[in-house]
C-alpha cells in the first residue's frame, strides 16, 4: 500500500502552519497577546479557507484525508468553538500574571488541530494521530490550573493514565482490522475467508470502546466529570464541546449511515439506555456546576446516539441540529461561567454561588437560563427544536424503549437545569457585596452572540437542516448544498 | 519464512495486553501504572508488526513507530506531572490517594 | 297585557333586591324598608290584577309567555318561560300577599338591625326566586326558583352569622336541601331522557299520559322528585334543618320556613300530580312518610320549650299533613292546606316575633307567661293562630282545610304490587291521632305563655306598623277556609272548582261521623290541654323529657295521673325517642366522619397522591446518590470499569 | 394583513416594550410598564374584535387561516386557524388579562417590567395554542408558555414557590414530551402511508390509522392534556401552583391555562381519534366523576383559600372532562360553557383571595375571621363568586354543568349521578368559605381594611355580568363556541371566497 494520495484539507494546513509560525515566534519574545492574537487569526483563516476543497474530493478510499460536507460541517463547529473557547480563556489566563502563559493558547491550538486531523481522516493513521495529538494537548491543558494545582495535576494524571488504557484498546482494535484487511482504511473490517469470525467483531467492539471512552458514554464515562472539574473552565468545555464534537464526528464517518454489524444494535441500545440514565442520575445530586454540566453532556451524548442509532430519512437533519444546539447552549454555558467566575472572585463552579444571580445581574442570568432551558430542551432554544427531531428519528425508525428511557432521562435532566434556575431566582440572603466588576466586553459579546445562535437556531431551525452526513462507504451521494 | 504465524502473535499480544491491563488493574504505584501503559501500547503495537509481516505491507511498521512515540510522549508527559506532584509537596506515589476529585 | 305583567311581577322585587343590595350604607333603614314593600307589594298588586283576569275574563285557561330560548340544541331544548294557571295563581296570591304582609311587619321588626338592607335584599330576592319558581313551566326553569330560594334561605338563616350557630344552621338548612336538589336534578335528567328533549311541564305530563316513559322510568323520576320535595319541605328524613333554622330573623322564618319556601316541595308534587298519579308505590311512600312524619312533628312539638321551634316543628307536622294528602291524591286538598297553612302560620310566627321582641328576647315559654294581661291583643292574635292550626271546628280556617284532607285520606286506597295493598283507614287515622296531638301542643304552649303567673316582663308595645299584618292575617286564618266545606256540612266546594273546574272533590258518600271526628280530635286536645297546663295549677309545668325521663308523679291526683301514665310517659318516651334523632346523629356523625378522614390524609402530607409523586423523587434521588458512589474517585476503579465494559461489550458481540 | 399572528406576536411585542418600559429610569412613571400592557390589551382587543365582528359574513366554520411556511424539510409550517372555539377562548384570556390588569398586576412594585413581559408571554403562549393547527407550532407554543409561567410562580410568588413552580413545571412538561412522542407517531404513519410528512392536522386527521395505534397515539396525546386540566391522578402540581403562584399568575393559571387542557381534548383527542376516543370514554368519563368528587371533597377540607380554589377547580374541570368525552354534541358544549364560566368565576375568586392576602397577609382561612364588616363590597362579591362556583342555577357554571350531566345521563345515568352528587360537596366547599371569611364574626384587632374601589368593583361586576348572561342567555355564545370539525379545512375555504 503505498502512494496515498497526498492530499491535505486547507483549514488543516493553516492551523498547522500557524502552530509551527507561532511556536517559531516563541523563541523571538514571549507574550501572552500575542499568542492569543495569533491563535484566533489562524483560527479566523482556517475558517476562511474551509470552503477551498469541500465536496470537491472525492473519496477514492485510499487518501489520508477526506473533505466532504460532512467534515466541512464538523470542522466548523469546531474551529468555531475553539474560538470561543479562546475568547474565554483570554482573560482568564491573562487574569494569572504569575507565570507566562504563552503556551495555553497553544495547547489550545494543538488540541484544535487534533480536532481538525480526526474529523477529516479517512485512515486510521491519521485518526489515530489526531486523536492523541488532541489527547495529549489536553493533558497538558488539563494541569493548567494555578488556583488549585493539587486537582488540576490530579485530573491531568487521571485523563493521561485512563486515556492511555483506552488509547491501547482502540489501537489493538485498529491492529486487529489492519491485520484482518490489510488495510488502513477508516470502516469496520469484514470478516474475511480464513479467518476466525469473532475476529472482526472483536475488533469492531475494541475500536467502539475506545470511542465511547472519548465520547464518555457509561459505563465508559468516570473519567469526564473528575477531569473537567479538575480543569479550568475553558479547557472543560473544550473537553465538553471540541474533542465530543470530533470524536462524534468520527464515529458518524466510520461506521457510516448503513451498513452497521449486526451486534451492535444490542450493544448500542444498551449504552445509550445507561448514558442517559447514568448521565442524568448522576447529574441530580452535583453542587459543582462543572460536574453537573459533565454529567449532563454525558446524558447528550447519549440523546446523539439515539439519532446516530436510527437511520432514516431525519437521521442527518438530527445529527446536525443536534450537534449545533449542543455546541452553542453549551458554549454560552460556560461563556456565562467565565464571565460570572472573574466577578465574583471564586471561579464559580458551586452552584449555591448562582444564588440570586437574577436580582445583582439580570443579563447573565437570562443568558444563563436561555442556555440551560435549550439544554433541556425547552422553546424558544435551539435544544427544543433538536431534542424535537431526535425524538423524531426515534419515532421514525421505531425505538419505543429508547423513546422511554429519553423521555425519563429529559424529565431528570429538565429537574436539575431547572434547579440552577431556581436557585438564581431565589432571593440572596445576604446583599451580595459590589465586587470589582472588570468590564469584559469579549465575553459579553460571545454571550450575546451565543445567545443569539441560540434563539435564532431556535426560531428558524429550518436552515440548519441539511444531510450532511457522509455517504456509507461507496460511491459518494449527491449532497445538498450547505450554507456557510 | 515467518516464524510465527499471525494468530501466534495475536496470542502473544493479547497476552501482553492482558499483563498490561492487570498491571494497572493492580498496581498502586504511579510509576508502575506507566510501565503498564507501555507495555499494553506495545501489546497493540505487536499486532500490528504482526499484520504488516501477514500482508507484506510497511503501513504496519509506521503505526509501529507511531505507537512508539506515543508511549514515549505519555510516559514523559507522566512523569512530568508526578514531578510537579512532588514540587508541590504531595511526595506519594499511590494512584488511590489522589481522589479530590470524585462524587 | 297579560303576557306583560308576569316578568313585571318578577322583576318587581328582583329591581327591590338589587337597589337595596346596592344601596348598603347609603339608604336609612325606613327608605330600605319602603323599597322593598313597595316592591312586594307592586306584584301584589299585579298577582291580584292577574288572578282577577285568568278567573273573569281576558285570559282563559292557561297563560304562557316565552321570554327567551335558554339552551337549544339537538336533542334538548329549554327555555325561561313561564306559565299561569290557577295553580300558580293560587301560589303567587299566597306568595305576594303573605310575603307583602310579612314584609310590612319587618320593616317595623328590623328596623334598628344594621344589617337591614342585606335582610331585605334578601327577602326581597327570595320573592323574586319564589315567584319564578311557581311560575315557572319549564321544569329547568323552575330548578332556578328552587335554588334560589334555598340560597336566600341559607343567607338569612345565617343572617346574624356573628354567631357560629346560626352560620352552621343555615349551613346545614342548605346541605340537607342541596342533597334533594341532586335528586331533582337527576330526576329532570331522567324525564328529560324520556320524553326526548324538553322540560316543558306540559310536555312531560303529556309524554307520561302517552306512555313514553317505561313504568320503572316513571317510579324513578317520581322518587327523585319526591326526594327533592322531602327535602325541601323537611319530610323524615330530612326534618333535621328546619328547627334549626330558626336562628334567622322571626319575618324569615314566618315568611320562608313556614309560608312558601318550605311549601315549594308540596306546590311541585301537585303541579305534577299526573305523573304521580301513574307512580302508586311512590304516591303510597309519600303518604306514610308524611303521616309519619305528622306524628313526629307533633310529638316532637310537644316537648319543646322554644316557642319558635314548637311553630317550626309544627309546620314539620303540617307540611306532614300536606304530603299525605298527596299521597293519596287529593291535591287540591293539599295546596287549600298549604294556603290556610300559610296563613296561620306566618300570623304566629308574626305574633311569637313580637311577643319575642317585647319580652327581651325571650324564648323559652316556661320564662315567660301571664302575657294575657300585658300583650292583650297579640295573645288575641296568637290564639287565633293557634286554634286555627289546631283546626278548632267550623270558626277556624284550619278546620276545612284539615277535614277536606281527612276526607281524602278516608278513601284512599293503594294497590300495591303482588297484591299488597294500602287503604285509606289507617293512614286516617294517624292523622286524626295527629290533629289531637297539635291541639294539644299548640293549646299546651297557649296556656304556658299566656296564662299563669307572670314570666319575664314586657316592655314597649307593638308598633302599628306591625300590628296591621297581625290583623289581616288574623281574619284570613280564621276566615279564610270557608270557601271549601265537607259536604256533610255545605256542598260548598269553590276552592277545588278555583283549581280544576273538571274535577270537583266531593266526599258525598263518606258518614257524617268522620267530620264529627275530625272536629272532636282537636277539641279533645283542648280539652286535654286545658286539664294539663292551663288550669291554675297544672299538672305540668316541667318540659318532659328535659327534666328526669321520669316526670314527677304527684300521688292522690287519680285523674292526673291517669293522663299522666295515659300521654304523658308515652310522650315522654316519644320525646326521647325524637331527642336521640338518630338522623340527626347520623348526619352529623357522617359529616364527622368525612371530616375526620379528610384531616387524616391532610395530616398524612396534602393527599396521597402528591405521597406518591414525592416517594418517586425520592427514589430517583438515592439512584443518583448511589451512582454517585461508584464516582470515587480512584483511576484504577475508573479503568476497572473501561475493562468491564470492555469485557461485556465483547461478550455481547461475541455471543450474540 | 392577516390578524392571527399579529394576534400572537402582539402580546410579545407589547411585553418587550413593557420591559423596557420598566428598566427606564427617573424621568419615567414608574407605571409605565402597567399603561403599556393596558394598550397592547385594547389594540389586541380590537383586532379581535375585528374578527369576531368582520367575518360573520363568511359562513364557513373557519373563521380565519394564515400559513406560512417554517421548516419545510419536515413539513412544518405557521399555520393558525381560528374557528369558534379559539376565537370564544381568546376571548376569555383577554377579558381575564383586562381583569388581571386591573385588579392584580398593578400591585407588583419589584421589577414590574420584567413581571409585565412575562404576563404577556404567557398569554402569547397561550393565545399561539388556541390557534395552532400544525402539531409542531402547536407543541411548540404549548411548551412555550410555560416558560414565563414558571418564572412568575418561582420570583414572584408567595412563601414555598419554587418547589410549586418547579412541581408545575416538571409535570406538565414530562406529559408534554408525552404528547410529543404521540406527535411524531401521527406524523410517522401518515408519512408511512402515503409518503408525506407534515403536521397539518386537517391532513393528519384523514390518516387512516389502527384501532390499537390510534389508541396509543390518543393516550399520548390525553396524558399531556389531563396534567393540564388537571384530571385527578396527575393534578399534584395544581393545588400548589395556584396556592404559591401571584393573583395574576393564579388567574391566568386557573381561566386560562387548564383551559387549553380542554382544549386540546377537544381539538386533539375527540376530533382527531374519533374513534379513539369513544373507546376510552368510558375511562375518561369515570376519571371525570373521580375528579369531581375528589376535588370537591378535598376541597372541602382546605384551610387555605387559595387552595380551596384550587381543589374547586380540579372538581369542575371533572365535568370538562365528563362532557368532552360524553360523545355527544350536547356533552361537548356543556364542556365549553363550562370551561368559560369556571375561567370567569374561578379568576373573581382567585383575585379576591388575592385582594384578602394583600390586606391581610395570609390565606388562613382560621386567622382572616369574618370581613362583611369591614369591606362589604370585597365580601358580597365573594359571596357572589363562591355561590357561582357551587352550580347556583342561572349563573353560568350551571349551564355548563347541566348540560354535561345531561349528555352523561344519556350515555350512563349511573355515572351522572355520581357526578351529580359531587354538587353537594360543592355546596360544603363554596360555603364553608363564604362562613368562614366573608359572612362571619371578624376576627378581634382586624386593621382597619381598605375596600375594594368602585373602579374595581365595576371590573368584578362586568365579570359578574358575563356569569349570568352565561347563565341565563347563552344561546348565542353556545352557537359561537362550537368547533369546527377537521374534515373542513380552513385553507380549502381560503380558496373559494
Amino acid at each position: 500500500m503505498t502512494g496515498h494520495d497526498v492530499f491535505l484539507p486547507m483549514p488543516l494546513m493553516v492551523v498547522s502552519s500557524g502552530i509551527m509560525v507561532m511556536l517559531a515566534a516563541t523563541t523571538w519574545r514571549r507574550s501572552v497577546e500575542r499568542s492569543f492574537v495569533g491563535s484566533m487569526v489562524t483560527l479566523v483563516l482556517a475558517l476562511a479557507v474551509m470552503g477551498y476543497h469541500t465536496g470537491r474530493m472525492p473519496d477514492t478510499g485510499s487518501s489520508l484525508f477526506i473533505q466532504d460536507w460532512w467534515a466541512g460541517y464538523t470542522a466548523i463547529l469546531t474551529i468555531f468553538s475553539s474560538l470561543c473557547i479562546l475568547l474565554m480563556a483570554w482573560r482568564d489566563a491573562g487574569h494569572d500574571r504569575t507565570t507566562l502563559v504563552d503556551e495555553y493558547p497553544l495547547l489550545f491550538m494543538l488540541g484544535t488541530l487534533g480536532a481538525l486531523a480526526m474529523v477529516f481522516s479517512a485512515n486510521y493513521m491519521s485518526f489515530f494521530l489526531g486523536l492523541e495529538i488532541l489527547g495529549i494537548s489536553l493533558m497538558g491543558l488539563a494541569a493548567f490550573r494555578h488556583r488549585s494545582f493539587m486537582q488540576g495535576c490530579e485530573a491531568a494524571m487521571k485523563y493521561l493514565i485512563l486515556s492511555g488504557v483506552s488509547s491501547a484498546i482502540l489501537l489493538f482494535g485498529i491492529g486487529l482490522a489492519y491485520g484482518i484487511t490489510g488495510s488502513l482504511r477508516f470502516i469496520p473490517p469484514i470478516a474475511a475467508g480464513d479467518m476466525p469470525a469473532a475476529l472482526p467483531v472483536a475488533a469492531t467492539v475494541m475500536i467502539l470502546v475506545g470511542m465511547f471512552f472519548k465520547l464518555s458514554a457509561v459505563p465508559f464515562h468516570m473519567w469526564l466529570p473528575d477531569v473537567m472539574e479538575g480543569a479550568p473552565v475553558p479547557v472543560a468545555a473544550f473537553l465538553a464541546v471540541v474533542s465530543k464534537i470530533a470524536i462524534f464526528a468520527s464515529l458518524v464517518r466510520y461506521f457510516g449511515t448503513g451498513n452497521q454489524p449486526p451486534f451492535f444494535d444490542d450493544i448500542l441500545s444498551v449504552v445509550i439506555t445507561l448514558t442517559i440514565l447514568g448521565g442524568n442520575l448522576l447529574a441530580l445530586r452535583q453542587t459543582s456546576l462543572i460536574r453537573l454540566l459533565a454529567c449532563s453532556s454525558i446524558a447528550h451524548v447519549g440523546y446523539l446516539l439515539i439519532a446516530f442509532l436510527c437511520p432514516g430519512r431525519l437521521q442527518s437533519g438530527a445529527i446536525t441540529i443536534y450537534l449545533l444546539a449542543y455546541t452553542a447552549s453549551t458554549l454560552g454555558v460556560f461563556a456565562t461561567i467565565t464571565a460570572f467566575a472573574i466577578h465574583e472572585g471564586p471561579d464559580g463552579t458551586a452552584i449555591m454561588q448562582w444564588k440570586g444571580l437574577f436580582f445583582s445581574r439580570p443579563f447573565l442570568a437570562s443568558a444563563m437560563s436561555l442556555m440551560l432551558l435549550s439544554l433541556a430542551g425547552i422553546p424558544p432554544g435551539i435544544g427544543f427544536f433538536a431534542k424535537f427531531e431526535i425524538v423524531a428519528t426515534g419515532v421514525e425508525y421505531p425505538r419505543g424503549l429508547l423513546l422511554c428511557v429519553l423521555m425519563i432521562g429529559s424529565i431528570i435532566g429538565l429537574y436539575y437545569y431547572l434547579n440552577i434556575i431556581r436557585m438564581m431566582m431565589t432571593a440572596p440572603s445576604l446583599p451580595s457585596p459590589r465586587q470589582n466588576r472588570h468590564a469584559r466586553p469579549e465575553l459579553t459579546v460571545l454571550v450575546i452572540v451565543l445567545s443569539m445562535i441560540v434563539v435564532i437556531g431556535g426560531l428558524l431551525p429550518a436552515r440548519a437542516i441539511h444531510s450532511l452526513l457522509p455517504a456509507p462507504a461507496g460511491p459518494p451521494a449527491v449532497q445538498d448544498r450547505m450554507v456557510p | 519464512m515467518p516464524a510465527f504465524s499471525f494468530n501466534d502473535t495475536l496470542l502473544l499480544a493479547t497476552a501482553l495486553f492482558s499483563v498490561g491491563l492487570a498491571g494497572i488493574l493492580v498496581r498502586r504505584n504511579m510509576v508502575f501504572m506507566l510501565m503498564s501503559l507501555d507495555i499494553m501500547l506495545n501489546a497493540a503495537a505487536l499486532v500490528f508488526v504482526g499484520a504488516g509481516a501477514r500482508w507484506h505491507d510497511a503501513t504496519g511498521q509506521v503505526m509501529f513507530l507511531l505507537i512508539l512515540a506515543l508511549a514515549a510522549v505519555e510516559t514523559a508527559v507522566g512523569l512530568a506531572l508526578i514531578v510537579c506532584l512532588h514540587a508541590h509537596g504531595r511526595p506519594t506515589l499511590d494512584a488511590d490517594t489522589g481522589n479530590l476529585l470524585k462524587g | 297585557m297579560a303576557t306583560f305583567l308576569i316578568p313585571i311581577l318578577i322583576l318587581c322585587p328582583l329591581a327591590a333586591s338589587l337597589i337595596t343590595f346596592v344601596s348598603a350604607g347609603r339608604m336609612d333603614a325606613r327608605g330600605i324598608g319602603m323599597v322593598a314593600c313597595a316592591g312586594v307589594g307592586i306584584s301584589a298588586v299585579i298577582s291580584i290584577i292577574l288572578s282577577v283576569m285568568l278567573l273573569s275574563g281576558p285570559v282563559t285557561g292557561v297563560l304562557q309567555v316565552t321570554l327567551w330560548p335558554w339552551m337549544h340544541m339537538p336533542g334538548f331544548s329549554a327555555d325561561i318561560a313561564f306559565m299561569l294557571d290557577r295553580v300558580s295563581m293560587l301560589m303567587i296570591l299566597v306568595v305576594t300577599v303573605v310575603g307583602l304582609l310579612i314584609h310590612i311587619y319587618a320593616a317595623s321588626y328590623m328596623y334598628h338591625d344594621p344589617g337591614i338592607a342585606r335582610f331585605f335584599a334578601c327577602m326581597t330576592l327570595f320573592v323574586a326566586a319564589m315567584l319564578v319558581l311557581v311560575l315557572a313551566s319549564d321544569l329547568l326553569c323552575l330548578f332556578i326558583g328552587w335554588e334560589g330560594v334555598g340560597l336566600c334561605s341559607y343567607l338569612l338563616i345565617g343572617f346574624w352569622y356573628d354567631d357560629p350557630a346560626n352560620t352552621v344552621a343555615a349551613r346545614k338548612a342548605f346541605y340537607m336541601t342541596r342533597m334533594g336538589d341532586v335528586a331533582l336534578l337527576c330526576g329532570l335528567l331522567l324525564l328529560v331522557t324520556a320524553t326526548g328533549g324538553s322540560l316543558r311541564i306540559g310536555t312531560v305530563l303529556a309524554a307520561v299520559a302517552n306512555g313514553q316513559l317505561a313504568p320503572s322510568g316513571i317510579n324513578m323520576a317520581a322518587l327523585f322528585i319526591l326526594v327533592a320535595a322531602l327535602a325541601k319541605s323537611a319530610q323524615i328524613p330530612f326534618q333535621t334543618w328546619l328547627p334549626d333554622a330558626m336562628a334567622g330573623p322571626t319575618p324569615t322564618s314566618a315568611l320562608i320556613h313556614a309560608a312558601t319556601m318550605v311549601t315549594a316541595g308540596v306546590y311541585l308534587i301537585a303541579r305534577l300530580h299526573d305523573l304521580f298519579a301513574m307512580a302508586v308505590p311512590v304516591m303510597a311512600l309519600t303518604a306514610v312518610l308524611g303521616a309519619l312524619t305528622l306524628l313526629m312533628g307533633a310529638c316532637t312539638a310537644l316537648v319543646q320549650s322554644d316557642l319558635k321551634r314548637i311553630l317550626a316543628w309544627s309546620t314539620i307536622s303540617q307540611l306532614g299533613y300536606m304530603f299525605l294528602a298527596l299521597g293519596c291524591g287529593v291535591w287540591q286538598a293539599a295546596l287549600f292546606h298549604l294556603m290556610t297553612h300559610a296563613f296561620f302560620k306566618a300570623l304566629l310566627f308574626l305574633t311569637a316575633g313580637a311577643i319575642i321582641m317585647r319580652a327581651h328576647h325571650e324564648q323559652d315559654i316556661f320564662r315567660l307567661g301571664g302575657l294575657r294581661h300585658t300583650m292583650p291583643g297579640l295573645t288575641a292574635a296568637f290564639v287565633a293562630g293557634a286554634s286555627s292550626l289546631a283546626g278548632l271546628p267550623l270558626v277556624t280556617a284550619g278546620f276545612y282545610s284539615k277535614e277536606m284532607i281527612l276526607s281524602g285520606v278516608w278513601s284512599a286506597h293503594f294497590n300495591l304490587t303482588h297484591g299488597w295493598t294500602l287503604s285509606g283507614p289507617p293512614l286516617w287515622g294517624m292523622a286524626l291521632l295527629g290533629a289531637f296531638l297539635t291541639a294539644l301542643y299548640i293549646f299546651r304552649c297557649v296556656f304556658i305563655v299566656f296564662c299563669g303567673k307572670a314570666g319575664t316582663g314586657a316592655a314597649g308595645r307593638t308598633s302599628r306598623l306591625m300590628s296591621i299584618p297581625l290583623g289581616c292575617l288574623c281574619i284570613l286564618s280564621l276566615c279564610g277556609g270557608v270557601i271549601e266545606m265537607p259536604d256533610t256540612l255545605l256542598p260548598l266546594h269553590l276552592f277545588s272548582g278555583l283549581l280544576d273546574p273538571t274535577a270537583v272533590l266531593s266526599h258525598t258518600h263518606q258518614p257524617a261521623w268522620l267530620v264529627m271526628a275530625g272536629a272532636g280530635a282537636p277539641l279533645a286536645g283542648l280539652g286535654v290541654a286545658w286539664v294539663l297546663w292551663g288550669r291554675s295549677s297544672p299538672v305540668m309545668r316541667e318540659i318532659p323529657g328535659q327534666a328526669p325521663v321520669i316526670c314527677p308523679v304527684r300521688t292522690g291526683r287519680g285523674m292526673d295521673a291517669l293522663y299522666h301514665y295515659a300521654f304523658v310517659q308515652p310522650f315522654c318516651l316519644l320525646a326521647w325517642l325524637t331527642r336521640l334523632d338518630i338522623l340527626n346523629h347520623a348526619v352529623t356523625g357522617t359529616g364527622l366522619l368525612i371530616q375526620t378522614a379528610s384531616a387524616r390524609i391532610f395530616r398524612a402530607r396534602a393527599d396521597f397522591l402528591g405521597r406518591l409523586a414525592i416517594q418517586a423523587t425520592r427514589m430517583i434521588r438515592w439512584a443518583g446518590h448511589l451512582l454517585g458512589l461508584l464516582h470515587n474517585g480512584r483511576v484504577r476503579w475508573y479503568a476497572a470499569w473501561i475493562a468491564g465494559g470492555l469485557c461485556a461489550g465483547l461478550a455481547m458481540a461475541v455471543l450474540s | 394583513m392577516n390578524p392571527l399572528p399579529a394576534l400572537v406576536l402582539l402580546p410579545l411585542m407589547g411585553g418587550v416594550l413593557a420591559w423596557v418600559a420598566g428598566r427606564m429610569r427617573a424621568p419615567i412613571n414608574p407605571s409605565t410598564s402597567w399603561w403599556v400592557v393596558l394598550a397592547t390589551l385594547s389594540v389586541e382587543t380590537l383586532i379581535l374584535g375585528m374578527v369576531t365582528f368582520a367575518h360573520r359574513a363568511h359562513a364557513g366554520p373557519w373563521l380565519e387561516h394564515f400559513s406560512m411556511p417554517w421548516i419545510p424539510a419536515m413539513g412544518i409550517a405557521v399555520r393558525l386557524d381560528m374557528d369558534g372555539l379559539s376565537l370564544s377562548l381568546i376571548w376569555l384570556s383577554l377579558i381575564l388579562c383586562f381583569l388581571c390588569v386591573f385588579l392584580a398586576t398593578r400591585q407588583v412594585t419589584a421589577h414590574a417590567g420584567a413581571f409585565h413581559f412575562l404576563f404577556l408571554a404567557t398569554l402569547a403562549g397561550i393565545i399561539g395554542t388556541f390557534l395552532a393547527t400544525d402539531l409542531f407550532v402547536f407543541f411548540f407554543f404549548w411548551e412555550l408558555m410555560l416558560v414565563p409561567m414558571f418564572v412568575l410562580i418561582a420570583a414572584w410568588g408567595h412563601e414555598d414557590r419554587q418547589r410549586a413552580a418547579m412541581k408545575f413545571f416538571m409535570f406538565t412538561q414530562g406529559s408534554g414530551l408525552l404528547m410529543l412522542l404521540s406527535i411524531l407517531g401521527l406524523v410517522m404513519a401518515h408519512d408511512r402511508l402515503t409518503g408525506v410528512l407534515t403536521f397539518d392536522i386537517f391532513t393528519l386527521a384523514q390518516t387512516p390509522l389502527s384501532p390499537a395505534l390510534s389508541m396509543l397515539l390518543m393516550l399520548g396525546f390525553f396524558t399531556a392534556f389531563a396534567v393540564k386540566l388537571p384530571v385527578v391522578p396527575v393534578h399534584v402540581w395544581l393545588p400548589d401552583a395556584h396556592t404559591q403562584a401571584p393573583t395574576a399568575a393564579s388567574v391566568l393559571l386557573a381561566g386560562i391555562l387548564l383551559k387549553t387542557g380542554g382544549y386540546g381534548m377537544i381539538r386533539f383527542n375527540v376530533m382527531l381519534f374519533p374513534d379513539a376516543a369513544s373507546r376510552f370514554a368510558p375511562i375518561a368519563m369515570g376519571l371525570g366523576v373521580a375528579g369531581i368528587l375528589y376535588g370537591a371533597w378535598l376541597s372541602c377540607a382546605q384551610d387555605d383559600v387559595k387552595r380551596l380554589i384550587a381543589y374547586s377547580s380540579i372538581s369542575h374541570m371533572g365535568f370538562v372532562l365528563l362532557g368532552i368525552f360524553s360523545g355527544s354534541a350536547m356533552g361537548m358544549q356543556g364542556a365549553i360553557m363550562q370551561m368559560l364560566a369556571h375561567g370567569l368565576g374561578t379568576a373573581a375568586l382567585f383575585v379576591i383571595a388575592g385582594a384578602i392576602q394583600d390586606r391581610l397577609h395570609t390565606r388562613d382561612m382560621n386567622r382572616i375571621g369574618g370581613l362583611w364588616a369591614a369591606m362589604p363590597r370585597l365580601s358580597g362579591m365573594g359571596l357572589f363568586f363562591a355561590v357561582a362556583s357551587l352550580g347556583m342555577p342561572g349563573l353560568g357554571n350551571f349551564t355548563g354543568e347541566f348540560l354535561v350531566l345531561l349528555a352523561t345521563w344519556h350515555v350512563s345515568p349511573a355515572t351522572a349521578t355520581l357526578a351529580a352528587i359531587g354538587l353537594v360537596p360543592a355546596a360544603i366547599y363554596a360555603l364553608r368559605m363564604v362562613n368562614r371569611i366573608f359572612l362571619a364574626a371578624p376576627r378581634a384587632g382586624l386593621p382597619s381594611l381598605e375596600d375594594f374601589p368602585v373602579r374595581h368593583m365595576a371590573v368584578l361586576g362586568c365579570i359578574m355580568t358575563f356569569l349570568i348572561v352565561l347563565g341565563l342567555y347563552p344561546q348565542p355564545f353556545r352557537t359561537f363556541s362550537v368547533p369546527s370539525p377537521l374534515s373542513v379545512t380552513a385553507s380549502q375555504e381560503d380558496h373559494t371566497p
